[in-house]
């Protein structure tokens, strides 16, 4: 891998660049990826060459652009395996996606009385909507909790399940742990209660190989720019029969069939949730970036990160005084890494790396329910994508032996 | 190394003062008080303030969690502001946020901030800057006897 | 203004290829507009220099795409004259804008009974959102119409705005008819009345000085992609009282202040309304875009546009065969016009004009109820922007003149 | 000029069709009756049938509005279908909506489509592609006794 790896490297000639006077070390991956200079060009290209409004227009250009655009939607399709092309609805992103479904199925389908199981390690993203439906419904809202190891404890999600649950909606990976769930087999359990599963695939999707046929998930939602994709583009995944029946979450341009003074009736798949002008060049620049991961293959992309994981969490967990969250065996996390330094605020020890050019995030990672119920409020977080080496992990281990000596006043009188 | 430049920021004053906050206790009597947070990282800071009858700051105190730079600007905001008058101590606050923004202020109400003022320079660690002001806010709106709340829901200036 | 239009024409390179042999007359501008290499490259620098997600972010990164993305807020800020940034919301799109308003304001403040008025000539995305939150309360959607020349019928607004109506909503300029609206009066008419005033700025903010304060209006929405902008972004303006006044729209990362397993408090403003990770290039490059718009001046790309109307539009009214729907009076005008050739479907037209190199739109343009109320199931569409020219108009005029022979017969033989 | 390659999509035969087309009437005795939109343009077509016993097309008429392609393909399809047995009818419309996708079929099934077959270059102009198919996607319809509908509620193969 590591020679397919340098030659990788020059696609991101933002990697390439000083950062305090280091070279940045880029492990914010899991807030947002790098873009391939393969996205940026896609998008020139059609900003260039066949920019236009898609459906509807006869001229050339307008019939280009249509095309691009379905082509995109199509590479989408094939990269999560759906059944269909109609299945893959374009949004602005995985908050949008999950906000879609809580809308309008959730809307529909969950009233006083019903049941909401999420888990305790969701993203606000995949929380609130839920929270808010359940408050709007009179529903209520339960949540799965984790093994001492920082898994979802199957256990209590069995017994959380019931006849009573209408939906089930967990991340196929935490943005917080790196712990990766079996949505598989709770897609499973929430079908044989009769209930949907909505799964959040923000952090898997870039990182692993997924087939929503395989995993039969009801509604899977992820973002373009976590997989190297533009900002501003999205993906909804949603079983066709599901989408059929369910009413449209916004109303305008594309999404209509016949639209009198007092009424209105709707377009067929997928254009009934594509409401207005969609961002058309994000939706080419996200086909670019499948294209791009896909061409690497995602079984690679995952045993890259894999490697570092297996390299780098043990020397996390070895050093003094660093608690790292979430699953201890490598061969369970993802390549998303939270810890803390004792006696240190993740905020001072963010900012410390940062001046050694290590990018990492600290704060509660949009997740405060798992801080509270991890007794914490904030902890810093590194997370490793395809274009990171083992010797980023090794800056990030200098960087922050560094920081802890720093602040132990190793270096104070420096002043 | 980087580190070095860590200096600029995490300045020996800053550390004593978070290594050895002062004032760092809650006050029984106190005529004003207030718990501000910080939802971008968590932090919470409970500020305690008597004023006595001529509306001047006879004891301060404040309690909670945060980083270096939120409870060393706590610490240098209690030194500063202790047996000021309610006025001053609302025209220090003023100064101090416009300090940290970048805007300009005569020397003379600079040095009114004693330690504090050391932070002008977190004007360069943009991300941070909120950490920094928090203590401040709590002052300002513990003294105009506005209620709790998030630091997010203050507009800034 | 001809020579800086010569150099203009070079930071739009997608303009200078031939279609179907013949060289690009591009008059789909209502649809979406082209971009200028400035904007693209507002795009490629973000994406190679500062890429990062914004806000909460302690690292180098982090901290550049943050004051790029509240710059970007800064320029859309001033180029519509908002009091402030924090009124100053990103969305998708005017689409997106619309919905938010009448999901959130509409849904808390619209009753059984209340009224809703809209214009004849809207948009389906100022149409619909309006329709369903009129079929969901049990109030009352009313019509402006026109009166014969094509223009909002004032009379009849000052009849139908009564104390009943809770919402006015009207296109400051029809995408049709190339209309402009007195949205400044129909606000005054609407808070005399206790109503608010939504303007659907998508056909105006591109191509007019636009000032929300000057024009008192309570919400206003446009697009990116129709002033130069990438897409997948755009401006939802909003007076402060009302943001604040309103719940949130969509729920999930940034949009929170603090979140607990049952209950959730919400960001300040702009915040509370931007959920999820936004389309942070997007943005940016709309600033770019609004920059460049600004360099040359607004009241310039209204003139220029004016100019070619007045060439274009009685030469059109002139043809034999044609007829022009709208405004007679190039005066009323922007550089949208619609017309139909007798006895030709607008799809034939549109087809054939493609064959020349001029791209124009055919169909009902996103506006049945005003299809229907003119008779009409559809028609051509030509719109200018700043890059066309003259010679453009001429290029139209001959190919609609060629069309007609074609289709007369006249050329048939050569088969 | 560009108008030449109008002629490649307009063939004579196409605007003879559209200009005189074939069966545009009511059938008040229809066995076999539909209405289909195109939410695109607003063309609507309204198809009539007469199944006789042995389910043959005995006769066969349209009426609605639309561009000359929609018109000319209507009045093509008519003339292809007449006399035709119900399957031999689907199978057609099933050839003809491969073909303007671009797919490959045996000359003897493009043969049977007659003067339709002329359309195959519709391919070349996607936009125009739902003008059309939306008489034979009615046909398809009528005879397998769908609802009216709209032609974007029409999944494509
Ligand atoms: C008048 C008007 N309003 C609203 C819209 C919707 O804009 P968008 O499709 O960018 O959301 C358009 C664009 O076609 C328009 O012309
Ligand atoms: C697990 C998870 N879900 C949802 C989201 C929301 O994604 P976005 O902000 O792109 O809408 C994120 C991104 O931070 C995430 O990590």
């Amino acid at each position: 891998m590591d020679s397919t790896l340098t030659k990788l490297m020059r696609d991101f000639p933002i990697l390439d660049q000083k950062v305090n006077d280091e070279h940045l070390v880029y492990l914010d991956n899991a807030a947002t990826a790098q873009r391939p200079n393969q996205v940026i060009e896609a998008l020139t290209h059609f900003y260039q060459t066949d920019n236009a409004n898609v459906h509807r227009g006869v001229h050339t250009l307008a019939e280009r652009a249509t095309a691009d655009y379905e082509a995109a939607r199509r590479k989408m399709q094939k990269f999560i395996n759906a059944a269909e092309p109609e299945e893959v609805i374009f949004t602005k992103g995985c908050t949008d996606g999950l906000n879609l479904v809580a809308s309008t199925y959730g809307e529909a389908n969950v009233s006083a009385g019903d049941e909401i199981v999420i888990s305790i390690m969701e993203h606000h993203s995949n929380l609130i909507p839920w929270q808010q439906l359940a408050i709007r419904k009179g529903a209520t809202l339960k949540y799965i909790h984790l093994t001492d190891d920082g898994e979802l404890d199957l256990d209590e999600a069995t017994q959380l399940i019931t006849d009573k649950t209408k939906i089930v909606a967990v991340a196929h990976a935490s943005n917080v742990m790196g712990t990766v769930n079996p949505i598989k087999q709770l897609a499973k359990l929430a079908h044989q209660h009769g209930a949907i599963f909505v799964g959040d695939g923000a952090q898997a999707v870039p990182h692993m190989p997924v087939d929503v046929q395989d995993l039969d998930v009801d509604f899977y939602a992820f973002s373009g720019h976590k997989m190297m994709g533009p900002t501003g583009i999205g993906i909804l995944y949603g079983k066709r029969e599901l989408l059929e029946a369910m009413p449209p979450y916004q109303f305008g341009g594309e999404m209509i069939g016949f639209v009198h003074q007092q009424e209105s009736t709707w377009a067929e798949l997928p254009y009934k949730f594509e409401a207005g002008t969609q961002n058309i060049a994000g939706a080419v620049g996200l086909g670019a970036a499948a294209d791009y991961l896909t061409q690497i293959g995602m079984t690679a992309v995952q045993a890259h990160e894999q490697a570092i994981v297996n390299y780098l969490l043990p020397k996390l967990e070895a050093m003094d005084g660093l608690t790292v969250y979430g699953p201890q065996d490598p061969a369970k996390h993802t390549g998303v890494i939270a810890f803390n330094l004792e006696e240190l605020h993740p905020h001072d020890v963010a900012t410390a790396l940062d001046m050694e050019g290590v990018a990492v995030r600290a704060g509660h990672h949009c997740a405060q329910p798992l801080m509270e119920y991890l007794g914490l409020t904030a902890t810093a977080r590194a997370s490793f994508y395809l274009y990171n080496t083992q010797a980023d992990a090794d800056r990030l281990l200098t960087a922050l032996q560094e920081t802890k000596e720093f602040f132990n006043h190793g270096s104070r009188e420096a002043k | 190394m980087g580190l070095e430049k860590l200096n600029s920021l995490y300045r020996e004053v800053i550390l004593d003062h978070s290594d050895h906050p002062h004032h760092k206790h809650a006050l029984p009597d106190a005529t004003h008080k207030i718990t501000l947070k910080n939802p971008t990282c968590g932090d919470v800071i409970n500020l305690d303030i008597e004023l006595d009858n001529q509306d001047h700051i006879s004891d301060i105190g404040f309690t909670g969690d945060g980083c270096t730079i939120s409870q060393s600007s706590a610490s240098m905001m209690t030194d500063a502001v202790m047996g000021k008058s309610k006025d001053e101590a609302l025209h220090m606050a003023k100064t101090f946020s416009d300090m940290v923004m970048g805007k300009k202020h005569p020397q003379k109400d600079l040095d009114e901030l004693q330690d504090a003022a050391i932070l002008s320079n977190i004007m360069t660690f943009p991300a941070r800057i909120k950490c920094a002001t928090l203590a401040w806010w709590a002052l300002q709106r513990a003294l105009l006897k506005q209620p709790d709340g998030d630091i997010d829901s203050e507009k800034e200036e």
